[in-house]
Parts: structure tokens; C-alpha cells; sequence
């Protein structure tokens, strides 16, 4: 829409055009879609999850549909960080998109060695750590339940990347403020929340539980009202941007997150449902500004009026 | 892979149960290009409950649209049947791989249930390319029958199975029969599939089968309906449905 | 249904003739379903939160539809344990429910007071204790995030009552085992979970949060997985039952809930949406045990068969 | 309280637009008592989303069924103006207090948009009554002025107020007239209530108003629909919708 900045600045020359980013794992490495919508058009493209070597995944089901959501225990299948960067990367960048590749790893050697394969490519606008993975643990806790391992982790990466860093929390964090201060002295740019909740489902006629791995994580609308108090929480203390997603469907939803405090937001189940959803998501964003006369995206930023108590 | 046609919203010419639990809907859209055996994804409610499109083999396409068979078996399918002659509904595809059907030689199509669907299309397919098929179709109820009448129609030779009268299954007709070197394509319960593959392995011959697994994108992209291959975990969605059997390492 | 024995014993004489139980908070004090169902049919109902003196509640507005979802920041409006004995208690004994009364306070000497006035009379079968309240903290901590302090809550509780307690868990406690263990070495005889989720809502049009409370919490099928994942892992580690609830809207959710390992279930948002879903539920579960040729429900309780790995 | 005499699922007899966005539903089901002003809460979506059933005044009742008049304003609505003749609804009532009509005085009746719902039963009843009445109605845009009909039907003194076409609100209608000692009975917008309860203070009358909050149980029993009044936080569903505005505190 003419006039309108929607552009994001999440660190230094990490920009985006829209504050409208597509979720890892859930737009697969971005060439599915080509065929069906103008890719470049997104804030950013953020690939499926990413390890040092391809990985199989867990055993099937693999999903199950709940109400307004869905549970997934896909387990991180992934082609591994080298096949990306030859088969995949240079068809997104040829298509125009903006991406930010989303990593993890089993130690945080395997962290730092995937970051760094990744600074060396062109194309690639900013790492997402996901530390929020339930196949990841160091001494029974997961990285993103335990400020302190999180922290090597950022600083592991930190020091195997001069790309920005974006560090994805888990909404299960025990303590979230103090992983914010970890990973924030760690020397993240950026944060971005929720992943997926932990969650369940058993299927009655056999009684066992629907997925293979028992449990699996949470995501879709039923989960936006939890994520949207935790991105408005977290946005609170944080000094570093942050991202926001978790249940974004429309424009308004989207403007929620924003308003809450989000720079920019991910829309992640929205594609599985609706392929070219995240194009109208940031249509609805943008004719809503316009109706309010809100010339620049940061406007809207932490917006929220508080009410009087 | 063939490109998606289509990720809109298309209108219900008609929508009639054909059977008690059996419907035919035809969508108002015809893709350009579809092979036997892809399905469409379809949004059977516009609110966010269910949230997850539902996947449907295509059963046959025509100039005035494209016709999807569906036994009503829970709620997103149940929302299916309430719809009306002019309703608008959300469609996705084609998608998938679908069927390859041989040049060089001749086809066995065994299907069970609602297996039957993608073969009307199969048949039609082999029937222009000059090839005789036979069908097996077996079903639980006598009432299911109905469903093989228009492939019956095109001439394909049937022998149908009704379990209940019957007390025989289609794969017991298969292990009467000579299949030569015949292909095999099957679609139906998963216990079908592979008593299948385990007669054609026993006898050599070539097998391909379409399963199916829950979905969510349909597109290839959540990698949430892998089934276990050869070569670890493929998508249903993507690489399929149809496989060959041995792929899936289905052995006797 | 005939043969089938639903009865289920969750401490000395608190006995159940079913499973099912109405959750507090949305059955009022039972007697606005009188006319349109049979109390009497139910498991148990679970009165709505009193505290020692009358409150007032929040300001509206206290509630928010989200997809399959509802968030309330009713603030515990009741109408104070004396009017409950004098003017609600009789009557809905007399309308042959088995009656569960659900209590809160603002510190531990409240508690205690709620709970030894509750004790006095004639016709309460037990007293779930709320220590997941958001308005009440002690220390700036809620008592239910703390394991410390509701310890002390159930020990100053247990010390004013001869009934059964059941005390009610928050689905963010920081440590669920710590504070299972707190509560039991207090002497609670069961536990129940969970209360509703932390969440928010807001309004674009206006940039203000859309309840007068900022925050408030989620119920319904949205939070269904994740409460069924909670439970499972509760009921793994305690040594009381377990009493399950969550998002419950049929028999097969309230059968995965028995499943994994609670010995009855509480369905609240339900009751809203259908008053009397609650007797639906029921003759579910019991269509279920008919048709599996199941003959007591405990055969049923904590019947999940774990997937080999 | 008048005791709830349903919570069943019913046939939609018809459900029409009366004017672009306003609708018309007729349900099978005849309560056996109903008061002017009370309502039902209908299960908009059989699935889980909308979650929530939502309130709707009841318009009229008569040995066929009973009528709602509804404005198509977000998810609910809008799935509510898709059911056909034939289909089915759930629907709860009928719920709440309703207008208590006086016997020893006249009444002016004042609405704004879908405000007017209720007075046609409340007109119907005085006329039964023997008394008389007068409606003063105002409406943003000329098309929904249709609403009114039915009560100008019934001989009803109405004063029309059209927002856009008179520069004008019902309010200043009022503000001109002699209320003398007649019960002022009001429903609309908040703002509207608002003044029409000040203006009635000042004149020292009656004034019995119909608020709106979002519900989720409509029988009393979440505390969700809570209304500030001078005894603390009422219940809108179980103890109003109507209020005397005196007890909401709203003072000129
Ligand atoms: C590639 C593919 C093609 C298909 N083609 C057809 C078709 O042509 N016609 C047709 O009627 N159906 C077809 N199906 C199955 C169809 O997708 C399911 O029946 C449908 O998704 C069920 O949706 P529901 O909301 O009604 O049921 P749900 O409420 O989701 O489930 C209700 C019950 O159905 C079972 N169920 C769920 N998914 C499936 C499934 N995929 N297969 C079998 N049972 C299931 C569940 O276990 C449950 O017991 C196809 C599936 C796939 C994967
Ligand atoms: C006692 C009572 C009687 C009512 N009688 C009628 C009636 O006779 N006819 C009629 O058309 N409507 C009536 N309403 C309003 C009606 O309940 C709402 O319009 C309806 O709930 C909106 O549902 P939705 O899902 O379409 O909108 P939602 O998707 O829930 O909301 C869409 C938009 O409508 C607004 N909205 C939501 N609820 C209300 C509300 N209660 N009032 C006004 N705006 C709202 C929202 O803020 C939002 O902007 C009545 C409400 C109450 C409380
Ligand atoms: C099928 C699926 C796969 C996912 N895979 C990843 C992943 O590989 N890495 C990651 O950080 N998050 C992954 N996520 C989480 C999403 O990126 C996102 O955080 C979450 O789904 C919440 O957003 P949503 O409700 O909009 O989907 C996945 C989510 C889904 C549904
Ligand atoms: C409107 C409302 C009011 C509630 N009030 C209380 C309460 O007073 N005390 C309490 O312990 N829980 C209260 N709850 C929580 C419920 O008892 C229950 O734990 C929660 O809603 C989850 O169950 P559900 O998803 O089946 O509703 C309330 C819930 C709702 C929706
Ligand atoms: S359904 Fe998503 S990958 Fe197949
Ligand atoms: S809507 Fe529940 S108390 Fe009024």
C-alpha cells in the first residue's frame, strides 16, 4: 500500500520488508510454495530446523489434530545443514525471499559447527537457534528449560557467526526472565516465542497414546491467547527485539503480538492450512494501518494502553 | 510432480448421498491436469474447528467440475455432508503423485472400501491408452457395491467380494488368479495393502499400492504423514501416495 | 447401565457413584441447573470459589471467546462461606447432590477459616483447595507456583478440617513434582489439575488489553492436550489420585483423562456451552465400558499401554 | 425467574434476509411462557469453534415457533445466516428477566437498531393490557427501518429517526417530548441507554433499560456478564438484561 512502512529493522543489516515471517517447520524450505505465491513478498522465510547431519525423524503418527490445533512430533527430519545450502538455498535466494535459517543440534559443537557452515553461504539474513527442541538435553534438562546451557549454547554460536542471531524460547522455560538475561548476555540480537507446547493425545479404542514419542507439541489458534501473554510478558523485560508467534491466523491476530510488544511476528500452522495465508495476513495488516492512518509499522510496536487500575 | 492448480474457494455443484454414509460432491473447478491417484485437499469448515484440511482421492474430473467420493466416518466429514448446491468450499490441488500406469503391459486394480475411488479414473485412463484392466473389489456391506458401478460401466471386467455374504476378502480372489506379469495396483485398508505386496512378491510381480496416513499441509512441507521406506521416512503427500511395495519394504 | 460399577473412591469415605464431577467456577452453587437436569447424577459438584467474607470480583469486561477456547478473569466474585451454609448448601443436599466445596484466600489463616467453617456443617463431602488463584500471593509468588508455601496452605487446611482435601493445581508451576510432594507430605488426599492457563486477549481496534485485568485464564477444548499431558506426567509421579480435568467435552475426552492416569475428571468450560453435557459425558464413558466389556472403571485408571521403543 | 424450558436442538422453519445483513429465523419450538425482553442463547457453529453460544433477544413467539431477528455482525452471526430450512440449532431459554410492564401507568418505548428486537413483544403485551404506547426509533441508515414494521403494525404512535438522513438521535426526540409520569423502556446502544437514563432522571421518570454484555453461560452461573450497579457487580443474563437504570448508577 502506497506510503505505508512496514519495513523491520531486527539488527544491524537484518531488515525486513514486512513484519510478516513464515515459521520454521512449518513452510518446509520455501520452494514447496514457489509454485503457488510470490515468496519474496514475506518478511522472511525461516527453513525447517536444521542439524550437521540429515536427520530421519521420529516414527509415525506423527500428528494429530486437536481442537483449533495440532500436535506434531516430526522430530526434526531435515536434509542436514550441507544439502541445504546446495540444493536449497540458492533456488530460495533466485525466487527473491528473505531467509533465516533455523538450527539445532545434539551438543553445542554440533550448534556452533552448523552456524558456521551457514555464515560461510551467501544468502543467508540471520540464524534462529531453536533451543527449545524436546529432543535436545544436556543432563536430562533441555537447553531451553536451563538459563545457564542456553547461554553456551548463544555463546557458542556467537562465536562461529557474525550473521544475527535470533534465539527461539520454549514457553515451558521454568524461569523465562532469567533465560531472557542468559541469552541476551549471551549476545542474541534477537528473541522469538512459542515454540510448540508440550501436549497430548490418547487414542481411547487403543488406549495408548496417538503419537509415537507419547507427547508432541501444541500449535495453531487454540494456543495464541497463551502465546500472546507470553510474548507480552517477555517483551516487557527484554532489551533485545523480540518476535512473536504462536496461533497467528489474520491480520488482527497479528496485530496482537505487535501491539503486545512483538517487532515482527511468525505465522507458522496458518501455511499447513493455508498456503498463501501469510500474503493476507500481511494485506490485513496493512489495510488496517491504513484505515487508522498508522504510517510506519513501528508505530504500533508496544502500543498497548494500559488500562487504569 | 504436476503443478497445484488451485488454492481456492470453489463452488458445491452437488452434494448426494449415493448409499447411507456414501456421498458424491462435485466441485465446481476442472484442473487442467490430473493423474489417477492424487487427491485434493478440502477445508470442510471455515472456522478453526476442524482446523486441518481433509485429503480425498480425485474420483473423476469433467468439464463441469470434479467429483469426490466420501464416506462420512467423523466430523470434518459429517460438516462435508451438510453442504449445499451453492455453497462455496476451500480446495487444494491436485496433489500427490498418483498412479503410473504401464506402457508395456497389462493392470490388476485390487481395491477395498473406499480404496475403489481413485480407479474409476485408472480405468478410464487405461481404457484411452488401449489396455485391458480386471478390477477386485471387495467391500463389507452389499450396499458398498454401488461404488464400483460406474467403473463396472466403462466395461472393466469385476469380480466383487462382499465379506459379509461372501466370507471372503479380495486378496483371496488375487491368490486364485494368474497375474503374469501383470502390475498390481491397489488402494484400500492397510491390512489389504500389504497381504497384497506379500502375494505379488511371492510371485515377482510388480506391485504399487496407495496408503494413506493423517495429514496437515498435504503439500510436502510439515512432514507429518511419513510412512517408513527403504530409504527412511518419505511423505505420503509428496512422494505418494502411491508406492511401489517393495519401497515400503512390505515383504511375504 | 446395568453390571457397570462407576463408583470411585478418592479418600476414605469420599466416594463417587461416577467419574464425572462439575468444576468450580462454572455450576455456580449448582441449584441454576436444578431445573433443567438431575444434579444427583453427577459425581460431584464442585461449588464455585469461597473465600471467608463476600466478593465483589473484577471489573467487566472478565471474559473472551478464543478459538475452541474462553478466557475469564472473573476474579472469584462469591457470595462469602456464611451465605453459601445458610442460603445454598441445604438445598442443593436436599436436591441429592454430592457437593465438593471449593475454597481460597487471601493468606493461610483464610484458608484455614474457610475450611473449619466448611467442616462445621452438615452435607460437605470434601474441599479442593485453589492455591492457583491469580489474585492471591504471598511474597509477590502465588502459593501455587510455590511449593513452600502450599505446603503451608494444606497444613494449615488439614489441621482445621476432618474432611478429605483435594488441592488444585496450577498448569504453570515452575516444579509440578516439587509441588506434588509439598502438598502430599501436607496431607492432601488427592490432587487436581489443572486450573486454568495464563492468557490474554487484545483489542486492536482500541490497543487496550480486552479484559480489565490485562491477563486472565483459558479453558476449554483449546487447552485439552496440553492438561492431558499435564496429568499424565502428575499422575506418574503421585502418590495420591489424581483427579483430571481440561478442556473435557465428551466421554472420550474424559476416558483419555482416565487413561493416563486420573481417577476422575472434572468438566467446567462444558457446563457453559451445555448445561447438561456433564450427564452426556457419563453416558459416554459408560457406552464405552459396555461395548469394551470394561466392568469397573478402575480397570480403566491409568491404563495406558506405552508404545515400545 | 421464569424457569428455562429448553436446551434442545430444534428445526429452523425459515431464515431470511429481511434487509441486506438483517435476518429473519424461525425456529420449531414454542416456549410455553415468555417474557418481553428475554433471550435465548443459540449455538451458532456445531463444532468447537465458536466456542460459545450467543444471545439473542426473542422477537416473537407464536403456535409455529419463534422468531429472532439478528444482525450478521462477526463469526457467530455469520454462520448463523448460513442454516437452511430444515437444518438444526441448539438453543437454550429462554433466559433472563425481561421488561416488567406496569399496570398502573403508560410507557414510552425508546430503541436504537437492533435495539427495537424486544418491543415488539413488549407492544403486543400492552396492547393486550389495554394500554397505550409510543416508540421512539432510531436507526443509523434508512434500510433498517424495516425493523419497525411489525410494531407499527400493531398501531403503535412511532417516531422515526433516521442518524444519516435527519442529523438526529432518538434521544433528542425524547429530550422534546413530556414524559410526565410514563415508564421510560429502553434498549440500544450504551451510549444511547446512557442518556436516555439521564434524561429520565432529570425528569424524575421511570426508566427501565436493556443492556448488552458478552456472555458465555447465560443462567447466572460463570459471573461473567457482570454489570456494575449500586449493589455491587450484577449478572446482565440472570438478573437483567433490563435494569432499573437507577440501580446501574447512571446519573445525569
Ligand atoms: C490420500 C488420501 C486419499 C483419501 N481419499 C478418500 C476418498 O476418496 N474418500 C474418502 O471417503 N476418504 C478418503 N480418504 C480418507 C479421508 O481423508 C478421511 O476419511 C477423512 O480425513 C476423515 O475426516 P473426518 O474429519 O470425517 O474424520 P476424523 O474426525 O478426523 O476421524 C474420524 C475417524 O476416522 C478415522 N480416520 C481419520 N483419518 C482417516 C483416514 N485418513 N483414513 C481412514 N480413517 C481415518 C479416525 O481414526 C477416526 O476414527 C483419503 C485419505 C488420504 C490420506
Ligand atoms: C441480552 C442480549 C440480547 C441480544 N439480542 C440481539 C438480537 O436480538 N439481535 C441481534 O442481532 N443481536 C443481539 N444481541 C447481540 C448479539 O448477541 C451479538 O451480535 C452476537 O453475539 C455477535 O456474535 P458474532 O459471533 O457474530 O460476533 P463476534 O465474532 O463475537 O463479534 C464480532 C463483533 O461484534 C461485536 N460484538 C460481540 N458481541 C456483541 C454484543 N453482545 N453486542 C454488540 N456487539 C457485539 C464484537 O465486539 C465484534 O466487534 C444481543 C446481545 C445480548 C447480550
Ligand atoms: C509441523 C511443525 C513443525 C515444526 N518444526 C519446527 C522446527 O523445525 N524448528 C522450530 O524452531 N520450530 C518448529 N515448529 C514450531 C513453529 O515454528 C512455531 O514456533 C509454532 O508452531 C507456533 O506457531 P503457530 O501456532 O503459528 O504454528 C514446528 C511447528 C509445526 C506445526
Ligand atoms: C468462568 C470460570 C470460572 C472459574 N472459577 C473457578 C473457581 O472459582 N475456582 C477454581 O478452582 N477454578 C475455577 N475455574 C477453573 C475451572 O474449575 C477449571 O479448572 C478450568 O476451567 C479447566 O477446565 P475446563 O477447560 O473444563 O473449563 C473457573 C473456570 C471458568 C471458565
Ligand atoms: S501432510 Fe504435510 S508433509 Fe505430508
Ligand atoms: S453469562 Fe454466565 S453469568 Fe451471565
Amino acid at each position: 500500500m502506497e506510503g505505508l512502512n512496514t519495513t523491520v529493522q531486527i539488527a544491524g543489516g537484518f531488515v525486513l520488508k514486512n513484519p510478516v515471517m513464515v515459521a520454521s517447520g512449518t513452510f518446509g524450505y520455501g520452494l514447496e510454495f514457489a509454485g503457488l505465491m510470490d515468496i519474496s513478498l514475506l518478511g522472511a522465510v525461516v527453513v525447517k530446523g536444521l542439524s550437521l547431519r540429515p536427520r530421519e525423524g521420529n516414527p509415525p503418527p506423527r500428528i494429530i489434530e486437536t481442537p483449533a490445533g495440532l500436535i506434531n512430533a516430526i522430530g526434526l527430519q531435515n536434509i542436514g545443514v550441507e544439502r541445504f545450502l546446495k540444493d536449497k538455498l540458492p533456488e530460495i535466494k533466485r525466487l527473491g525471499a528473505t531467509v533465516v535459517a533455523n538450527i539445532f543440534g545434539e551438543s553445542i559443537d554440533e550448534y556452533s559447527e552448523v552456524a558456521r557452515l551457514l555464515s560461510g553461504a551467501e544468502g543467508v539474513s540471520a540464524i534462529e537457534i531453536n533451543i527449545s527442541c524436546p529432543n535436545v538435553k544436556k543432563g536430562g534438562l533441555r537447553f531451553g528449560q536451563d538459563p545457564a546451557s542456553a547461554r553456551e549454547v548463544v555463546e557458542a554460536v556467537r562465536k562461529s557467526t557474525e550473521l544475527p542471531i535470533i534465539t527461539k524460547l520454549s514457553p515451558d522455560a521454568p524461569d523465562l526472565k532469567a533465560m531472557v538475561e542468559a541469552v541476551e548476555s549471551a549476545g542474541t540480537d534477537a528473541i522469538s516465542l512459542i515454540n510448540t507446547i508440550p501436549a497430548m493425545a490418547i487414542d481411547v479404542e487403543r488406549r495408548r497414546p496417538v503419537l509415537s514419542t507419547m507427547t508432541g507439541g501444541l500449535s495453531g489458534p487454540a494456543i495464541k491467547p497463551i502465546a500472546l501473554r507470553l510474548v507480552w510478558q517477555v517483551a516487557g523485560f527484554a532489551k533485545v527485539p523480540v518476535i512473536g508467534m504462536g496461533g497467528i491466523m489474520t491480520g488482527r491476530d497479528a496485530l496482537e503480538f505487535i501491539i503486545a510488544g512483538a517487532c515482527a511476528i511468525q505465522v507458522g500452522t496458518l501455511n499447513l492450512v493455508e498456503p498463501d495465508g501469510a500474503l493476507r495476513v500481511i494485506r490485513e495488516m496493512e489495510a488496517y494501518m491504513h484505515k487508522k492512518g498508522i504510517r510506519s509499522i513501528g508505530e504500533l510496536t508496544g502500543s498497548l494502553v494500559l488500562p487504569e487500575r | 510432480m504436476t503443478t497445484i492448480s488451485i488454492t481456492e474457494t470453489v463452488e458445491v455443484i452437488s452434494n448426494i448421498a449415493i448409499s447411507p454414509g456414501y456421498h458424491r460432491i462435485t466441485l465446481g473447478w476442472t484442473p487442467l491436469e490430473v493423474r489417477p491417484g492424487q487427491f485434493v485437499m478440502l477445508k470442510t469448515s471455515p472456522t478453526m474447528d476442524p482446523l486441518l484440511r481433509r485429503p480425498f482421492a480425485i474420483y473423476n474430473i469433467h468439464d463441469d467440475g470434479t467429483e469426490i467420493l466420501y464416506r462420512v466416518v467423523g466430523r470434518g466429514t459429517a460438516l462435508l455432508s451438510r453442504l449445499k448446491r451453492g455453497d462455496r468450499l476451500d480446495v487444494l490441488g491436485p496433489l500427490g503423485k498418483g498412479f503410473e500406469l504401464p506402457e508395456d503391459r497389462e493392470t490388476i486394480m485390487v481395491a477395498g472400501g473406499m480404496g475403489i475411488v481413485p480407479f474409476y479414473m485408472v480405468a478410464k485412463e487405461l481404457l484411452k491408452m488401449g489396455k485391458t484392466t480386471q478390477l477386485i473389489y471387495g467391500v463389507r456391506r452389499e450396499e458398498e457395491l454401488i461404488l464400483a458401478d460406474d467403473i463396472i460401466g466403462l466395461g472393466t471386467e469385476a469380480h466383487l467380494v462382499v465379506e459379509e455374504r461372501d466370507n471372503m476378502l479380495p486378496t483371496d480372489i488375487l491368490e486364485e488368479m494368474t497375474i503374469g506379469d501383470r502390475r498390481v495396483l491397489a488402494c484400500g485398508p492397510g491390512g489389504m495393502l500389504k497381504k497384497v505386496a506379500s502375494l505379488c512378491e511371492a510371485r515377482g510381480a510388480e506391485c504399487m499400492v496407495s496408503v494413506e496416513t493423517s495429514m496437515a499441509c498435504g503439500m510436502g512441507v510439515c512432514m507429518g504423514c511419513a510412512v517408513k521406506t527403504t530409504d527412511g521416512y518419505r511423505m505420503v503427500c509428496a512422494d505418494g501416495p502411491v508406492f511401489d511395495a517393495k519401497e515400503l519394504g512390505w515383504k511375504g
